[in-house]
């Protein structure tokens, strides 16, 4: 950016306007963006901003940021992007057009950032406006005993036969998943796991995996497998102890089969 | 008083103006208008006065309007010292809207309902037990609120637990004659209501037991 | 059923003689004062018309009641598609004790509510863009969370980005009828500063139907 251009227009300028342009350095903290600072720097040109010289406007720009980084201000990046725009717009504006490029001229890019500059002015004034109307709870007010609505609510539940009948079956459906010899709990003692293998020793004649003793539908919800799981080993265990079953198993996690030792 | 008073605008004159005089009394009863309604509380006339600008009646302000409002959907009404504003006591039909809400009945009263259906006269612990889970009062309560199942007689066991069975609204509301007239196991097991196959000899002896609780009451 | 119709007390006269024919106007502009006066929100025609009896007409009623209250010290405003009663704004003055202290808004704030009141329904990068800085979601934030603002429909572009548009409690707080109220908006739009104006030189497709949009909404 340190063009010798910059210079020349920096001496373009008169001291007024070069005070004017140091007086915003000092507060760069406080503009809302590189928009913002052209608004600020176009009042300087006391005209409408209908009637605002672009070129100017972009010649102030270029100089405020030039006077920021000789004092050493870090500006943000989209000041630089800014500046480096509106230098490629200065170019654009002071060299005869070129035919043969098909981009858009400088006076169309600069008739666009004077509707910028335009919009966010009428935006600020519309919102000066806005804040300037009567407010409510400032200016006018609402009621200051509002009565509340009684909502009276008359709930009704509905509920046909057939839902009721759905309700039952439900319930009931649940009861016959459960053996119900079984205790509700989902703990299965050695006891009762005993006395259940017990039974059914005498058909036990063929090698079959232990898991095929646990209770019926004891398998399917596995809290209630590893309850029976455990007792039911547990209980084979006692049983082989007896001498009622021999146990087998071919590794270490296979498969654990039992079969009764008289079935032989 | 003229009406033509009020210009919205010309505030600074009005206050100007009341260095010297008092508003005129219209200007007043509007004052005591705005103050009325915006007032969170009775306001008494002294505390009006307070309000207003130097040298207002605020009594004669209040009177006034209170005249204004005769008749109308609102009244000024004077609240032992203190002065407010309420809606005309007639129109309190008004002030409440009336909703009728048609809510399905959750899943766990309609199990609970249905259990004490099947098996009344029946406490709670024994409707737990059918359900598997236990029963929150306001299950119990709302069936009780909806006049479905009252209270029976106390069960004769340790504790004498109380016993609930259906009404004979709850009857009228599902169009049964009686509860017996509850379809049984079987007939929900045939209109495909119970998709799992029984354990041998539990389909009956439940059949029945479900009988025998019927005989017990009604 | 004929005259003795508005008896203030005759309440059930009237709400027989209503299943045939509405009150009359009058009776229908004290129930509108009523319900109005008793409300701190603005209640719309169909929530009026709900709790009036059947046959009124809530709408005529509310018109009356509006012209009654002109120039008075309360007065009947349209906000949007509903109505409220409000005190007359050059009696602020007296309503020191009312009045609620909000938090200031930022100027980004204010600007950002400015745009999307006078540019709605608007992306946030069309905020952006015209105020030439980037909008901190606090701003938004601030906005949708005091309820002035509030997600319009997403833009038909690629990204399909969230829009923002102005409340009835914005309308409410500032006194507006309806968003094409807002100070300055006709001017504005005739000088074209409404529109959305791509860069030269850029395809901007995603701002060509703003102005439609505009017009749609509001």
């Amino acid at each position: 950016m340190a063009d010798p251009d910059q210079f020349e227009i920096n001496d373009l300028l008169s001291v007024e306007e070069r005070l004017a342009a140091e007086a915003l350095i000092v507060d760069v903290d406080g503009y809302e963006g590189p928009l913002d600072l052209l608004l600020q720097l176009s009042r300087t040109q006391k005209v409408d901003l209908m009637k605002i010289s672009i070129l100017h406007l972009a010649q102030q720009y270029l100089i405020f940021v030039e006077k920021a980084t000789e004092l050493r201000i870090e500006l943000a990046a989209d000041y630089l992007v800014m500046a480096a725009w509106l230098a490629f717009l200065k170019s654009r504006l002071l060299l005869p057009p070129d035919p043969t490029d098909e981009g858009p001229s400088g006076e169309e890019l600069a008739a666009h950032l004077a509707f910028q500059l335009q919009r966010l002015e009428a935006m600020r004034e519309a919102a000066a406006k806005l804040m300037a109307r009567d407010q409510k709870g400032r200016d006018f007010f609402v009621r200051g005993i509002p009565e509340e609505v009684a909502r009276l609510r008359n709930v009704t539940y509905s509920a046909s036969l057939l839902d009721l009948m759905q309700g039952y079956a439900r319930v009931r459906t649940k009861d016959e998943f459960r053996p119900f010899v079984m205790d509700r709990e989902a703990i299965l003692s050695m006891e009762q796991a005993l006395e259940r293998l017990r039974g059914l020793i005498p058909y036990a004649i063929e090698w079959a995996d232990l898991a095929s003793y646990l209770p019926e539908g004891w398998e399917l919800d596995p809290k209630k497998r590893r309850s029976a799981t455990a007792a039911t080993f547990a209980a084979s265990l006692e049983l082989a102890k007896q001498g009622q079953i021999e146990i087998r198993q071919s590794g270490t996690f296979a498969r654990i089969e039992i079969k009764a030792r008289n079935g032989r | 008083m003229s009406d033509a008073v009020s210009d919205d605008t010309d505030l600074d004159a009005l206050a100007e103006a009341s260095l010297f005089e008092a508003p005129p009394l219209a200007e007043q009863e509007r004052m005591v208008e705005a103050v009325l309604f915006a007032s969170a509380n009775p306001v008494s006339v002294a505390e009006m006065s307070g309000r207003m600008p130097h040298g207002c009646n605020a009594k004669a302000a209040l009177e006034m309007l209170q005249k204004r409002y005769e008749g109308r959907g609102v009244r000024v009404v004077k609240i032992g010292e203190a002065w407010a504003m309420r809606t005309a006591p007639d129109l309190g039909f008004l002030m409440q809207k009336e909703t009728v809400e048609t809510r399905k009945l959750s899943r766990a009263a309609i199990e609970t309902l249905a259990i004490v259906a099947y098996h009344q006269p029946c406490t709670r612990a024994e409707i737990e037990e059918i359900r598997g889970v236990s029963v929150s009062k306001g299950t119990i309560d709302q069936l009780l609120e909806l006049e479905w199942i009252r209270f029976g007689r106390r069960r004769m066991t340790p504790g004498r637990p109380v016993t609930y069975v259906v009404t004979p609204a709850f009857l009228d509301h599902f169009g049964l004659e009686s509860a017996r007239d509850l379809p049984g196991v079987k007939e929900l097991r045939a209109a495909g209501l119970l998709e799992s196959r029984p354990m041998p000899g539990l389909d009956d002896e439940d059949t029945e037991d479900q009988d025998d609780l019927f005989e017990d009451e009604s």
